[in-house]
């Protein structure tokens, strides 16, 4: 069971630091999305189906989703 | 007659004569006029009274206290007689400048919070009438706008200063002793150490210096009298310079009693030798200065600075002789201080806003009663015997050198020759020499001028010839702060080195004048010579070559003016820029970058944790 | 050299947070607000979810506010875009291939039907008003992704949104006027496990399931309705 | 008696109802928040009495505190209450004029969400439920000060929200950790239990919470969001944000310190703090052209003065800062709502664009007048007592430290006195070229409120001992730790 | 080994935060500190829920009946964080719509060169 977790946080936090490297948006925010995906599942783990449920319909449906379009509306790569 | 009437009916009728300005302007002024009187017979009523009457106690449960003594009743006899007569003098000067419902409302409401300050009998409504006098003289002083403006900026940061070291005064004041009234005070303030008294000291000095204009806190005054409207540069500069001067009597006199005062200190930093010290070069330095001065206003701006020198060393020295000189001074001072300024404003009406002392002259053909009064106004300011002026400088001379203060004297004696260098320069440039060709036309001054310009001079003469009116007064405040008064008489004063007694000194002067005048009657009349032939080989000279009153002293200008640049108003415009400057290094921070303000935010946190971590301080 | 100051400033934060953590043990049941939750939660609120018992009657207000804090998101979002409202047609829509098209419009009520299942058994099951509401609002994302030219009308999703909001101010108001206290639950508790039980437990969740689906569905719109051309 | 649980929900309802509102008639709308806020005045000063002598507790739900969440109506709340409707109510009636055509209803709701935010903050007893109303306070100033949606406006927006949301992160983490200590969530509980634990741990969640709360406080290092937003917000906006918004994040600050922690040894720093505070703004002041700027800057000198006063830490202290912190809400909303309307009328922010108002607007020039010689503390106005309070704790305080920072104090006013009297000599003897700007009719809407502040600040300036009692009540509130503590958990 | 297995959650938890926090700081990019600050909103919500575990305890929902109320996680934390992610999907979605609105009038959304509103 630890290890598990432990591999999920390890994901977790590379895909956090993919999300600050990344040079295009696009994949920055699909990063951010798997970091979202990560916690909802590390919620489950952690006994709170309630949350996880929240953070996996809002966090990562509903928050990727108004970032593709901001995405959209702004400059695709940075700088 | 009660003195919440008198405050509450003059600050209701300032009000009314703002109303009643907006209806008729003839009803407004006499209104105006009207209700100086009224105050003027309510000041004179209270004559020798000594009564307290609480105001008003609304105030965070600090009673306002007001109370009469002889001592205020001084200075709220001249502040009424001086305002009055300025009130009478601005009646014609400011009909056809805008505005004036505003003007008269500001200047009853000055006059007003200087009568509240020198009858209050608590620091609360000292400090509140004073505030209330500031304000009101900074929308007075930036009255005509232009070059008004940055004066009344310099006055009004400088008063705002002043006041609140006096608050701060104030305060600690109550934290020491339970109470802001004035008997509470002095009664339970013996048992303060020296430092502290010397922390006060310092503190409502630098308020009353402010609003005294000692020589280091000056520099508001002569931007600020040249600027303000002429009537009201006659109260300025007459009776609000003096305020100040009140409220070191009280403070040195009333509160800390003056045995205290007088040994106050080590023998180096002695507060009253500092005091005495600043005096003297407030003699000095600005007497020099008014030399240079081609403005008429601020000759005369900068002459007050210099008597207000006198004045600060006869309240300084500490023996009653010393302070009813001050008193007096500042008595008389008012009143032909007060006459010049309304001189130069007669002048200044009728040649429509010339000051510039260069271009005027000869104006002793066209504007005579001016002249005279100008004439015994400087006598008063030089201290011509039979002048008012003549008798509180000679109490001021006799102090210093009977108490072995050589160096004072000196300076005195040196201060007074100066006064009677810049005297001269007035009264020439504006009256005697050659009158140039464009005041050909000019009629005298209005009559509602000339009445308050007879008035003072004639009280110029009165006090001059009869001291003992005056002495007498001061000598019953003196009472009340418990020294021993002067033994004087009608005439003059007696003292055991050397008396004065104006009878004698009056039948010499006439008995010599009559001889003089014989001799000129029967002595040989001079020719009276053309001014057409003269050494210019034939050729017609135009009058106004004549006209020889320019650039007077300019050979003492150029040997003094060197080392007499003013070291304090460079001071406070080095400081003035550098505070905006340090404004706009500090606007920096604001870089408009949000990188930069999460970055403090993040800094904030780490600075507080990192004091944790590293000193454990808690 | 912003980098740099950052990574210090942050390297001292997480010290300091690192500190704090460890007075916190991993796991280990200390006293707790939550054991009394756990304890009476059923007897007390009815419900056998203790979350949503805590999240709607015992921090009701706290859920008050959250429903405020996304109202005023959605007004925000309103005043700040400055909508104007172009026609209803969209110049040129190339349709989503045939397989996208049905296929969204097969999944739309299914989703729906999810979303309101989770809204409905909030106090049973893990779930409630808010992951519901998401739930559905994802649904008329995936509408708007998928067949263009879908939309929800404007002022249906706006009166659904004050709808809400009123009915949970006024369970609110009526638990004051009758049982004293704000929020109180004042409708029998029921049994526990059933449907419907635990008081006004259900209809708060249903209030805020309404507000929270109509309002992120009204947020969506707005994104994507947004022409970009200046407000001005 | 009304139950303070309604000074929340009932502008919470209206706002709710609103959209409704809109298909009965689109006119009524500018009224609702007048009315709400006036209801909200009119109970909050019938319940001041009541609470004087004792804090009226209110369980949501029905739950006994350390379970559910609780309201503390004490002094200190009522006295905020009274101030965010009274501002609350005067800013709407000035706000009938339309902001902007389009969107009315949008400005109204949000207008009442942010003061229903600003109350809750004020009420609640529960940290969690306090970042909630903080939130919505916060939420909505962001959108507010977007509203009029030209650049400079967004571009505050922005930056006001990254920083305020770092900000309400930070509070998270310290609820967070609180939570993990102690387990519960009431600020009565928690004060309780602080000293049972040793007291390094319990340090960082203060220090989030000071960041945290001192982001919308406006303390020094963390206001740089409040020039830009105070200058690019709607008139109405920027004097309910100088007015409320950053004394509501004030009285949040002081909350934790004082009721929550209950230090007393981190004194010097807030008292070195506030005259930072002070003295930044008021030399950002000094070189500001654009009014509102300057205004804002000089809000920022003012928290510093209230800093400075509350963390003298005695009675006579924070008395002093109350009246300084009612004496700032009422002048800094006049000047706002006055320079506004001056602006409207101008057309430029410019102080320069100002020449000769004087006799173009002579009634809400002589309000702006009065509103800055309050704000510099001259006696007839409301200024003078808050100022000579904070003064006379100060020397009663006595340490050296305290006394130095007082030279600092005396310095940062006279150069406030500098900066209004400048704006005041523009207004009435600038210049003899009058722009010919004819006097237009005054708006009636606009002159009221700014002639209701203008006489509440004139007769609290003369009779200041009408609200002293209120405030030496919420003086001791903040003081009384534990009978704070006992009066809820008992 | 064990303070790994001990605080794998706590690090995972702050680990998020200072990344989050270090975008925000850091990066030029409107967008990116956006992403910045959900990523230290999702690090806050998985710190709040891991105060409130119990090893081995079970969810806090009595779905079925033989659960004993001593193992149960507290459900505290939950409610809060449930209340938080929506608090946090408010903000973002202002602040998308503030960033579109910026790049409309800005034509950049880089953060070095919005500067108009300074000093």
């Amino acid at each position: 069971m630890e290890i598990i977790a432990g591999i999920l946080v390890l994901l977790m936090i590379a895909s956090a630091i993919a999300a600050a490297l990344f040079k295009d948006l696009m994949n920055a925010v699909i990063a951010s999305c798997i970091v979202s995906l990560i916690a909802a599942v590390l919620f489950y783990l952690l006994q709170a189906p309630d949350v996880a449920m929240a953070e996996a319909a809002i966090g990562a449906a509903l928050v990727t989703g108004i970032f593709v379009i901001a995405v959209k509306r702004t400059k695709r790569f940075e700088e | 007659m009660k003195l919440e009437i008198l405050l509450a009916v003059f600050f209701g009728g300032s009000l009314l004569t703002y109303l009643l300005g907006k209806i008729s302007k003839r009803a407004r002024d006499i209104l105006a006029v009207l209700v100086l009187l009224f105050a003027t017979a309510g000041i004179t009523s209270l004559y020798g009274k000594s009564s307290t009457a609480t105001l008003y106690t609304g105030f965070l449960d600090f009673p306002m206290v007001l109370s009469i003594h002889p001592f205020a009743w001084i200075f709220a006899l001249t502040i009424a007689v001086v305002g009055l007569c300025a009130v009478i003098f601005s009646w014609l000067y400011i009909r056809k400048k805008g505005r004036t419902d505003f003007f008269y409302f500001m200047m009853l409401l000055v006059i007003f919070s200087m009568i509240g300050i020198v009858l209050s009998g608590d620091f609360l409504s000292f400090y509140i009438f004073w505030e209330m006098m500031s304000w009101s003289t900074f929308l007075l002083i930036s009255y005509n706008r232009g070059k008004a403006i940055a004066a009344g900026m310099k006055y009004i940061v400088m008063s705002v200063a002043g006041s609140l070291a006096m608050l701060v005064g104030m305060i600690s004041l109550y934290t020491q002793t339970g109470t802001l009234v004035f008997e509470g005070i002095s009664g339970s303030l013996n048992s303060a150490s020296s430092g502290y008294l010397q922390f006060i000291l310092i503190l409502f000095f630098v308020a009353f210096g402010i609003k005294n204009a000692i020589w280091p806190l000056h520099v508001w005054l002569p931007p600020a009298h040249s600027e303000a409207p002429s009537p009201f540069s006659a109260v300025l500069s007459g009776v609000l310079i003096k305020i100040g001067t009140f409220g070191f009597i009280l403070l040195i006199y009333g509160i800390i009693q003056v045995q205290v005062f007088v040994n106050l200190g080590h023998a180096l930093f002695n507060v009253r030798n500092l005091l005495l010290l600043l005096g003297a070069v407030t003699i000095l330095i600005p007497t020099f200065i008014a030399l240079f001065q081609d403005d008429a206003k601020r000759l005369l701006a900068w002459s007050t600075v210099a008597q207000a020198g006198y004045i600060i060393l006869g309240i300084a020295y500490g023996t009653s002789e010393s302070l009813s000189g001050g008193t007096l001074h500042f008595f008389n001072h008012a009143l032909f201080k007060s006459l010049l300024f309304m001189v130069v404003g007669a002048v200044e009406f009728r040649t429509n806003g010339v000051r510039d002392l260069n271009s005027l002259g000869g104006l002793i053909k066209k504007m005579p009663v001016t002249f005279v009064a100008g004439l015994i106004g400087v006598c008063g300011l030089i201290g011509v015997p039979l002048t008012n002026g003549f008798v509180s400088k000679w109490l001021i001379y006799h102090t210093l050198i009977v108490n072995h203060s050589p160096f004072l004297a000196f300076v005195a004696l040196l201060g007074t020759w100066g006064t009677i260098l810049y005297s001269y320069k007035l009264i020439h440039h504006i009256f005697l020499g050659q009158l140039p060709r464009k005041y050909e036309k000019l009629q005298a001054a209005p009559v509602s001028m000339k009445v308050p310009m007879i008035f003072l001079s004639l009280t110029v003469f009165v006090f001059g010839v009869l001291p003992g009116l005056p002495l007498h007064v001061i000598n019953l405040s003196e009472l009340g702060f418990g020294m021993e008064p002067l033994a004087i008489n009608m005439w003059g004063v007696v003292t055991g080195s050397g008396s004065i007694q104006m009878l004698n000194i009056a039948t010499a002067l006439i008995l010599g004048g009559i001889v003089l005048w014989l001799f000129f009657r029967m002595g040989p009349k001079n020719t009276r010579a053309d001014q057409m032939d003269n050494y210019a080989a034939g050729a017609p000279v135009p009058a106004d070559r004549y006209q020889y009153s320019v650039k007077f002293y300019d050979p003492l200008t150029r040997m003094i003016a060197p080392y007499l640049k003013d070291i304090a108003d460079n001071f406070y415009s080095a400081l003035a820029r550098g505070i905006r400057n340090a404004g706009n290094g500090i606007r920096r921070i604001y870089t408009g970058d949000v990188g930069n303000y999460a970055l403090y935010i993040i800094l904030f946190l780490a600075i507080l944790i990192f004091i944790q971590l590293y000193w454990k301080v808690w | 050299m912003r980098k740099l100051i950052s990574i210090i400033l942050l390297g001292i934060v997480a010290t300091g947070l690192f500190m704090s953590i460890s007075q916190i043990p991993f796991g280990e049941p200390g006293e707790r607000m939550g054991d009394h939750f756990i304890r009476e939660g059923v007897k007390e609120t009815g419900a056998t979810n203790i979350v949503t018992a805590v999240v709607v009657s015992y921090r009701g207000f706290d859920t008050l506010g959250e429903v405020t804090v996304l109202f005023t998101a959605a007004m925000g979002l309103g005043a700040v875009i400055g909508l104007v409202r172009r026609k209803k047609t969209h110049p040129v829509i190339e349709p989503a291939s045939l397989i996208v098209y049905t296929g969204c419009r097969f999944l739309f009520p299914v989703i729906l039907l999810v979303g309101t299942y989770i809204v409905i058994h909030g106090h049973l099951t893990p779930g409630g008003g808010f992951q519901g509401g998401a739930v559905v609002a994802s649904a008329f994302l995936l509408m708007y992704l998928g067949c263009r030219g879908k939309r929800i009308r404007e002022n249906l999703s706006r009166g659904l949104e004050s709808l809400g909001g009123l009915l949970f101010i006024l369970l609110g108001v009526t638990g004051l006027l009758i049982g004293g206290d704000f929020l109180f639950n004042f409708l029998p508790l029921g049994e526990a496990g059933t449907l419907i039980s635990a008081g006004i437990i259900p209809l708060i969740y249903l209030a805020v399931g309404l507000k929270v689906g109509s309002e992120l569905a009204g947020i969506i719109d707005h994104l994507i309705e947004n022409t970009d051309e200046l407000s001005e | 008696m009304v139950n303070p649980v309604l000074f929340i929900v009932v502008p919470l309802g209206l706002a709710f109802a609103i959209p409704l509102l809109k298909y009965i008639s689109k006119k009524i709308i500018r009224f609702v928040p007048a009315l709400a806020f006036l209801f909200n005045l009119v109970f909050a000063l019938r319940l001041i009495p009541v609470v004087m002598d004792h804090p009226v507790h209110v369980h949501i739900g029905g739950f006994i505190p350390p379970m559910g969440i609780n309201l503390v109506a004490g002094p200190v709340g009522m006295l905020f209450v009274v101030l965010i409707a009274l501002v609350g109510f005067l800013v709407s009636v000035y706000a009938f004029h339309p902001v902007k055509e389009k969107y009315e209803d949008r400005y109204h709701i949000l207008y009442m969400l942010q003061l229903t935010g600003a109350t809750g903050v004020v009420l609640t007893g529960d940290i969690f439920n306090l970042f909630v109303f903080f939130e919505i306070l916060c939420l909505a100033s962001y959108s507010l000060v977007a509203y009029l949606g030209n650049r400079a406006g967004i571009e505050s927006a922005v930056k006001y929200l990254i920083q305020g949301s770092l900000g309400s992160g930070l509070i998270l983490i310290g609820i967070g950790l609180l939570y993990g200590q102690f387990g519960t969530l009431n600020m009565a509980d928690i004060a309780g239990r602080i000293h049972s634990v040793q007291p390094v741990s319990v340090y960082v969640p203060l220090v989030l919470f000071i960041t945290g709360f001192g982001v919308e406080a406006a303390l020094f290092p963390l206001n740089a969001w409040l020039p830009d937003a105070h200058s690019s917000a709607p008139t109405t906006i920027s004097a309910v944000l100088s007015g409320i918004a950053i004394e509501v994040g004030l009285y949040a600050v002081l909350r934790v310190v004082f009721t929550l922690f209950g230090i007393s040894n981190m004194m010097g720093f807030f008292l070195v703090l506030g005259v930072l505070t002070l003295l930044i703004g008021e030399l950002c002041a000094f070189s500001q052209d654009n009014i509102k700027r300057m205004l804002a800057f000089s809000s920022i000198g003012q928290i510093g003065l209230l800093v400075f006063a509350f963390s003298l830490a005695s009675t006579q202290g924070i008395t002093g800062g109350f009246f300084q912190l009612a004496s700032h809400t009422l002048g800094k909303a006049l000047l706002f709502l006055a320079a506004g309307y001056m602006i409207t009328r101008t057309g430029s922010m410019e102080i320069a664009s100002f020449k000769g108002m004087g006799k173009t607007m002579p009634f809400t020039s002589l309000a702006f007048t009065i509103g800055a010689f309050s704000m510099v503390g001259l006696p007839p106005f409301m200024g003078f007592p808050g100022k000579f309070m904070i003064l006379k704790a100060a020397l009663h305080d006595g340490q050296m430290l305290t006394l130095i920072l007082l030279g600092f104090i005396l310095i940062a006013t006279v150069i406030e006195g500098a900066y209004f009297f400048r704006v005041v000599q523009v207004l009435y003897f600038a210049g003899d070229d009058l722009p010919d700007r004819e006097r237009a009719p005054a708006a009636f809407s606009r002159l009221v409120p700014i002639f209701l502040f203008t006489g509440l600040i004139i007769v609290l300036g003369i009779y200041p001992s009408l609200i002293t009692d209120l405030l030496d009540a919420s003086a001791l509130e903040l003081l009384d730790r534990p009978g704070f503590i006992k009066s809820i958990i008992p | 080994m064990n303070f790994l297995s001990e605080y794998t959650y706590y690090i995972g938890a702050f680990s998020l935060i200072i990344i989050g926090l270090y975008i925000i700081l850091v990066k030029k990019n409107l967008m990116k500190v956006i992403i910045g600050f959900s990523i230290f909103d999702t690090g806050i919500y998985l710190f709040l829920i891991t105060v409130g575990y119990l090893r081995e305890g079970t969810a806090p929902v009595f779905s079925k009946s033989g659960l004993d109320a001593g193992k149960m996680v507290d459900p505290v934390p939950q409610a809060l964080v449930l209340t938080a992610i929506v608090i946090g999907v408010a903000v973002l979605a202002l602040a998308v719509i503030l960033a579109i609105k910026i790049y409309a009038h800005y034509g950049t959304i880089n953060l070095r060169k919005i500067k108009e509103q300074r000093w």
